[in-house]
């Protein structure tokens, strides 16, 4: 037996040109909630990172509260990965459930490995491999009676780890990482139950991911982490120190990491009673100069209608993060749906025009986190991000930020108004002179939700109403203006340009490769500036026959998506149709390609997919 | 009265806090409305407090006390109706610097604002929260309001309200406010007082003031006015000087015997009702908390901190 | 001097042969909001109504709290009135800034009556008849010292009741009904007021009022009333008997009708502690068996928007009334804006599908009250009524409704449910079991905001959230099959269709009459059933070259009001354009007539306006 | 126990309502969850009041224990979060033959609807309220509850709550409920005790019940528990026998007394704090509003009512 841990010489095997080489994989692991899957999971993810490989991952979570089946897929390597895979090549089941459930999800050719103490596969199922292992045994064997079946998970990274060649220097410092702040055991556990695995003989069942070209000098390191997490981290670089927030599910993650890591730049973040509180006291510490944040998912969003009108009625700068969720109502707290799009523009009463904004992967949740607050402070509006649960949850791996470029530094601004200062100005953007401001006229500002006068005064002239609200309007409008101009992707014209916005950039990028590989021309541009829209998408759709919109929500009453009902309002143009779907969870690469397929009339609905897992190109026994 | 947050110096001597200085538009409610004689009082407080101009802050809800920010020329606002407490919390806590005052109604405080007022409460952000009492919906013209009393006849009760109203002075106490005050628009000087002691509180104080509508409500405190027949009892404080008379005063740091006072019958006392002046305010902890945080951070600039954070996850 | 109310032979001269003759005349009273010069506008109105005759009203409230000016004004007669009239033709002018915001909306011609107690007109000023009576003086010198200017009202009452040759007795009758009431001596006030009035020298100004067409036999005698006591009403008729709200201006007078005749009815309305409460209040109503009502304006439907989203995902029946008025946030509460469309339709999170109705004159609110109940009775879904400030606020005269026919009878469904029974069925409209009603098969339903199988459970299961999804788009989808085909007025095909919805109707007909007489081929199509919408519309937008959308609020970021927004969506039809105003008020005739005119070019942007008050016609000194 | 409203007659003998009868999915709480004593408690309770199944409704908001419907066999729902209050208010005014039941968490009830809570006390309709107070977020994985005590540390508190809890007691006696009792969920004959007399009591009744959620808040209520140390101590109720002992025992009319209870400290006593029979509820005021009305009218048709209103606009 093997073990990496005890010390001694290097493996000679691992190296061994005979080894099948495979550019990436897909790894599902698929147990209970409880079982650490998702560690094993992140422990994978952050190695790919720590490699300059690519990686994405996919997790469910239960819906229901004590927990229960529940997979985390991981797909890491050395290409571009723009999606999490639509079938995996490996399969580890921990449970005849967790078989029975997603044997189905292994390409013909994939491994399935079973904890044999669980789990009968069909005995007469020979399109993979099945390899039973006694993980639940071995584990205990390993690490000793009193811990139980605790550290499986890791015994099962063990098993992956041989079967990958992985580089076990830095997931064993992974592992010390993770555990490190608790106490000695059970590092020490983690280890025994990792060596265990990696020292489990099966020979046979050996591959090299490809190694990434090495970082050009200079580059970045990569970090890896998921969407919440990059989107908390992108606030602070963007100067947000001030928020408040009740919990909600997938949108928590972020609260607690505000309130957590805000004291230790002198902010603060406030738990409080409800969203409409919430929101509120995050406008207080915006009025007061520090822009703030407020998020929340669908059934909160809701709440904070009302006083997301005062925002722009007032001309408040703001942030609001939506984690959307299925819907409508309670709806489905644990998968993604993007069906809050015309509710981030339209939920408000009276025109009332705001930001809407919505990142394409977990790297842009940081940027547009950014992007939102320059936005939010230079036109003194409120700006709705809409993320996604998928994006929240996903683990990627990019080029760590160049902080020391990006950082904002934003301190109120309490410099002395000039006599002239008018608070509302029809003429010019103004922002709000916060208390401590001292008035050269005298005359301090009162910030209202009433219409007013340029200074400020309730009014219901006609003239001033009608002013105002063009005023209102023609900013949000004037926030286009600075917007870099979308990029195209793929064919520049063509049979069909794919539209997408949020989660689903990466499964559309996959399947216009696939679209172009199988001879039609296709482009693909994601919106990510959702209200206003970029300038100049009209000019890009006349280069296309078909516009086709992808997304995750109801066609509604007239057959559309809610980007494409938008789009469709805005151009009239009837070459805009949607593809859209509602069974809470994201596109898989195939689901895109068959339906633009379809509608593009081609012969093959499946070409270019992997039909069979690379696990099996180099036929093997 | 020492209020170790309330850092502000004072203005320059011989610049003081004028009326004039502090009135702004004229105000819009009706002739005779108890309303004029609390902003009266409030600028008297003010010239009283002589904070500098700039670091005064009145916001607002939505009803006729809730325009009190237009009429006095500070920084301020008027925002949606019964959410202007977190409002004004995310004030005081973004900004210790300054000094918040927040006006409204009984509408918008006890009705649609009554969890706010709740939570507020409990957080003891340090603030100054003035409730114009009319027992009505004044700005949209005389429905029940939460503080009706039984059997009093509006537009949406014609045969007289049925539901018990709500008891502030209770309802504060048990909140969890640190000042809880109440007071009567006819008395000007014990208004003054009240709010001037609510305004030096370090913490979340509050000062309800029975305060007529003559539109919608003529008469609704009459029972406390001396010249309508009515009685005007004040609230005396234990003195703590064990004297025979100080064992039936007030102490007003014991909740239940400010609950019971405030289960009087109508109209009750005037008077300071609660006051504790040990819970620390949410500012100071907050602060607290962050200057532990960074402490153990060693003061590490934004960027550093950020920079150590990506380099975990790399 | 003649009192009409002292004994003794009726004035000769009252149908003198000489009197001009005016088919309808257009008043505006202007005064104070505490002079009573709606009651006065009141009375005149009433009286239209029960001489057979058209009205219309409009009115302004002071946006200050104490009161301030304001405006009544009144358009009565023999034709079709369809709008309160662009201009008057009779101001009357209380005070001097009464006179001098108002001397312009007087035509030419025009008769200006102002209380010389109190105004100087400018004696340059000849293009109108100006007539200064002392109302004040000479109300308090009839009515006695102790009532003071009170009743001036009624004095200017009887002046215009003599100038136009009013039918006496009944007026006299409305105001004993009206004061009646109270004590005696108010009643003998009003009427010495009413007959000092009358007896005013002012021989020279008189008019008759054309008689109205003797109503056809056994036709329904006329009504008057304003939108919102006529929508309260049709919910009566509708059936609903429960309901929840919190005050708001301009919806409150709906839940105080409401609140006072429902315990007749033997039905209860609750005042609730905010706008989420009631709605809360009124789907529990509904969930017992009673379908219930809430309403409230802007700010308050912000806040219902969460729970409406339960509503379409439990599927529950619920009626929700907004009085549209000025935004965003609080906005201008005593002003007319229809901005709160897209929010009816998308403001909830998720994809929550639910009807929108909107009425289009006073009568409507009535009928589409009726139209609401059974929608949401029998699709089992909310429905939105949007009606907006002027319509509640106008008084019009109808034919009574035909109560027998039209009034619906609806007690709780509590019959035992079949052991077959789904509380969410897929394939079929259900209306859910009320408590109280014995189950079949033993188990006992859960309504639930959570997604769902069947049976009610919750689910996570994609396949049944995809199905539930369009089970619940389709079931709204299905609602237009119901409905009756709209109707074109004025030209079938042509050059433009002008659709309006609301409030617009009378206004932009009034405007088609103007554009076909300017031989310009218009036609009206006015939207009541906003979502979904009708059947059969693209194939009648297909046969004009332009389809203009004329609406109340702003024209947002991309040009378009808010319904031609829903349209373009819809139909992506690029000659679908709109024209939008956001000033407060409701549209002139010739506000319409102008911008329809410029976008067909027509020379004569004025043509067909009424330019000389009716009243000058006939040449006078 | 006499209450006229509750006009249900029971089924025929013969036809008792069973546990069996009134089980329905299998609950989805964690193992160990308190939230099982509490169901299991209320089985026994509906098996006591044996109402006709179909009249029986339970409702609840969002939370672990809000999804207390889904187990119970009777007519139900699982509403929105935190306003199952009014929704409930609904259901027993329009439906005054029904036996209305709401279930609910500290975060449900007292975090984002605490003012429905307050409001729907003060209106007093029939119907009885269980909060299964765990003093944390289990739902949403463990962050910090209105009733958290400081201290805890949660996901959102990770250095222990700061903001002063809130007295569900005195919150409760304070709002105007008219019956309110405490229990423990390790104390079933307790809680069935507590339930059945709110369940019996005819007005708004209460039962707050410390249920421990076992994956975020182990041992919060231990305090009470005594074979882990705790101290159980329960109410004694007033017999009014005029004997001595009596004078010692709590008279639940006495909301000055009750509130003084309340705010004993931690874990205080367990029954009924207050019991309001006097209060009308607003069930009845509203009956005997129609009543009244309808006897003015004459017991006219609704067609006869409204032809009789448009008459009059003619
Ligand atoms: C969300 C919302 N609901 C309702 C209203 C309407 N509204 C304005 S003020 C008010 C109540 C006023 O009563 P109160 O707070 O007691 O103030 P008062 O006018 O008596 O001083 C109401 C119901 C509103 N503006 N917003
Ligand atoms: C409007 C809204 N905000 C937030 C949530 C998320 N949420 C669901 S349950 C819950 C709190 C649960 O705590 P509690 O009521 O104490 O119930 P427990 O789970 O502890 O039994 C929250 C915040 C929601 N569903 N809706
Ligand atoms: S309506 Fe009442 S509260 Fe409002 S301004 Fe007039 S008197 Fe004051
Ligand atoms: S999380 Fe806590 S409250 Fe929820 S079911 Fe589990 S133990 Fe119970
Ligand atoms: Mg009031
Ligand atoms: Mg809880």
């Amino acid at each position: 037996m093997v073990s990496p841990n005890t010390p001694g010489p290097q493996d000679a095997a691992r190296s061994s040109a005979d080894t099948p080489s495979v550019p990436d994989v897909v790894i599902r692991l698929a147990g209970n909630s409880q079982d650490g899957i998702q560690a094993v999971g992140g422990f994978l993810a952050r190695l790919a990172g720590r490699s300059d490989q690519e990686v994405m991952t996919y997790m469910t979570i239960p819906s229901t509260i004590s927990g229960g089946p529940s997979i985390f897929q991981v797909r890491m390597g050395s290409g571009e990965i723009l999606s999490s895979g639509d079938r995996a090549d490996v399969l580890v089941a921990f449970y005849q459930h967790s078989y029975e459930s997603h044997r189905s999800s292994l390409r013909p050719g994939g491994v399935l490995l079973y904890d044999s103490d669980h789990v009968k596969p069909d005995p007469d199922d020979k399109t993979v491999t099945a390899v039973g292992v006694p993980m639940t045994s071995a584990t205990v064997e390993a690490v000793g009676g009193s811990s139980k079946e605790k550290g499986k998970n890791i015994y099962v990274l063990g098993l992956i780890a041989r079967m990958f060649d992985l580089d076990i220097p830095k997931l064993t410092q992974l592992i010390k990482e993770r555990f490190g702040g608790k106490n000695e055991d059970i590092v020490r556990n983690a280890l025994l139950a990792f060596d265990a695995g990696y020292a489990y003989p099966a020979e046979n069942l050996r591959y090299r991911l490809e190694k990434a070209a090495p970082p050009a000098p200079g580059a970045r390191p990569q970090v890896t982490t998921d969407g919440n997490s990059a989107l908390a981290y992108g606030l602070l670089a963007g100067g947000v120190r001030y928020g408040a927030a009740y919990p909600i599910t997938p949108w928590s993650s972020i609260m607690e990491t505000l309130r957590t890591e805000l004291p230790k730049y002198g902010g603060i973040f406030v738990q409080c009673e409800d969203e409409i509180a919430a929101i509120s006291t995050a406008l207080g510490f915006s009025y007061g100069g520090n822009l703030a944040i407020t998020g929340s998912s669908g059934p909160g969003l809701s709440l904070k209608m009302e006083a997301l009108g005062w925002a722009t009625m007032a001309e408040m700068p703001l942030i609001v993060v939506n984690i959307q969720r299925g819907g409508p109502s309670t709806g489905m707290p644990t998968n993604i749906e993007q069906s809050d799009l015309m509710q981030a523009i339209y939920g408000s009463h009276g025109d009332a025009p705001r930001v809407v904004l919505a990142p394409q992967d977990v790297e842009d949740c940081f940027y547009i986190a950014i992007e939102a607050c320059r936005i939010a402070r230079q036109f003194s509006t409120p700006v709705i991000i809409l993320s996604d649960q998928a994006l929240a949850t996903r683990i990627e791996a990019f080029a760590e930020p160049d902080l020391p470029k990006l950082m904002i530094e934003a301190k109120p601004d309490l410099s002395p108004r000039e006599a002239t200062f008018k608070p509302y100005p029809l003429d010019q953007l103004q922002r709000h002179a916060p208390p401590g401001s001292v008035m050269g006229s005298g005359k301090y500002p009162t910030v209202t939700g009433l219409e007013h006068d340029e200074l400020g005064h309730p009014t219901a002239s006609p003239a001033l109403h009608m002013k105002m609200t063009a005023k209102r309007r023609d900013k949000i409008k004037a926030v286009a203006d600075n917007y870099t101009a979308p990029e195209v992707f793929g064919d520049e014209a063509g049979d069909a340009l794919l539209i997408g916005w949020g989660c689903t950039y990466g499964p559309i990028r996959e399947a216009v490769g696939r679209l172009r590989g199988a001879g039609v021309k296709v482009g693909q541009l994601q919106i990510r500036h959702v209200h206003p829209l970029d300038h100049g998408l009209e000019q890009i759709f006349a280069r296309y026959k078909k516009i086709i919109v992808v997304e995750i929500n109801d066609e509604g009453l007239y057959g559309y998506g809610q980007l494409a009902t938008l789009l469709r309002a805005r151009y009239a143009n009837p070459a805009i149709t949607s593809i859209t779907k509602t069974d809470g969870l994201t596109y898989k690469v195939s689901e895109i390609f068959e339906r633009v397929a379809q509608q593009l009339e081609l012969a093959d609905t499946t070409f270019g997919m992997r039909k069979q897992s690379i696990l099996a190109m180099p036929a093997r026994g | 009265m020492s209020t170790p947050t309330l850092a502000t110096p004072p203005p320059a001597p011989g610049a003081p806090l004028t009326k004039k200085a502090l009135t702004a538009d004229h105000p819009t409610w009706c002739p005779g409305c108890g309303d004029f004689a609390v902003l009266a009082s409030f600028y008297k407080v003010l010239e009283k407090l002589n904070y500098p101009q700039e670091k005064i802050v009145t916001f607002a809800g939505i009803g006729c006390s809730s325009r009190f920010p237009y009429f006095v020329n500070t920084h301020g606002g008027h925002y949606i109706h019964g959410r202007s407490l977190p409002f004004a919390a995310g004030i005081s806590l973004g900004r210790d610097d300054l000094h918040v005052f927040v006006f409204g109604g009984d509408g918008d405080g006890f009705s649609i604002g009554g969890n706010h007022l709740v939570h507020t409460a409990r957080k003891n952000p340090r603030m100054t929260y003035v409730i114009m009492d009319n027992s009505v919906y004044g700005l949209t013209k005389k429905q029940t309001s939460p503080t009706s009393p039984i059997g009093f006849k509006s537009k949406t009760d014609p045969w007289g309200a049925y539901d018990q109203p709500i008891n502030p002075m209770r309802t504060l106490i048990n909140s969890g406010a640190t000042f809880v005050a109440r007071s009567h628009a006819t008395q000007v000087n014990h208004m003054v007082d009240m709010m001037l002691r609510a305004a030096n509180h370090d913490g979340f104080s509050v000062v309800e003031i029975l305060s007529e509508c003559v539109e919608f409500f003529e008469g609704a405190f009459d029972g406390a006015v001396p010249r309508k027949g009515g009685a005007w009892q004040t609230i005396e404080l234990k003195k703590n000087d064990g004297s025979p008379e100080d064992a039936a005063r007030h102490d007003p740091t014991d909740e239940v015997a400010a609950f019971k006072l405030a289960s009087e019958p109508w109209p009750g006392k005037f008077g300071v009702f609660y006051e504790n002046k040990a819970r620390p305010t949410k500012n100071a902890l907050e602060q607290k908390l962050i200057a532990n945080t960074r402490e153990k951070t060693k003061n590490a600039s934004d960027l550093e901190l950020l920079s150590k954070t990506f380099a975990r996850m790399r």
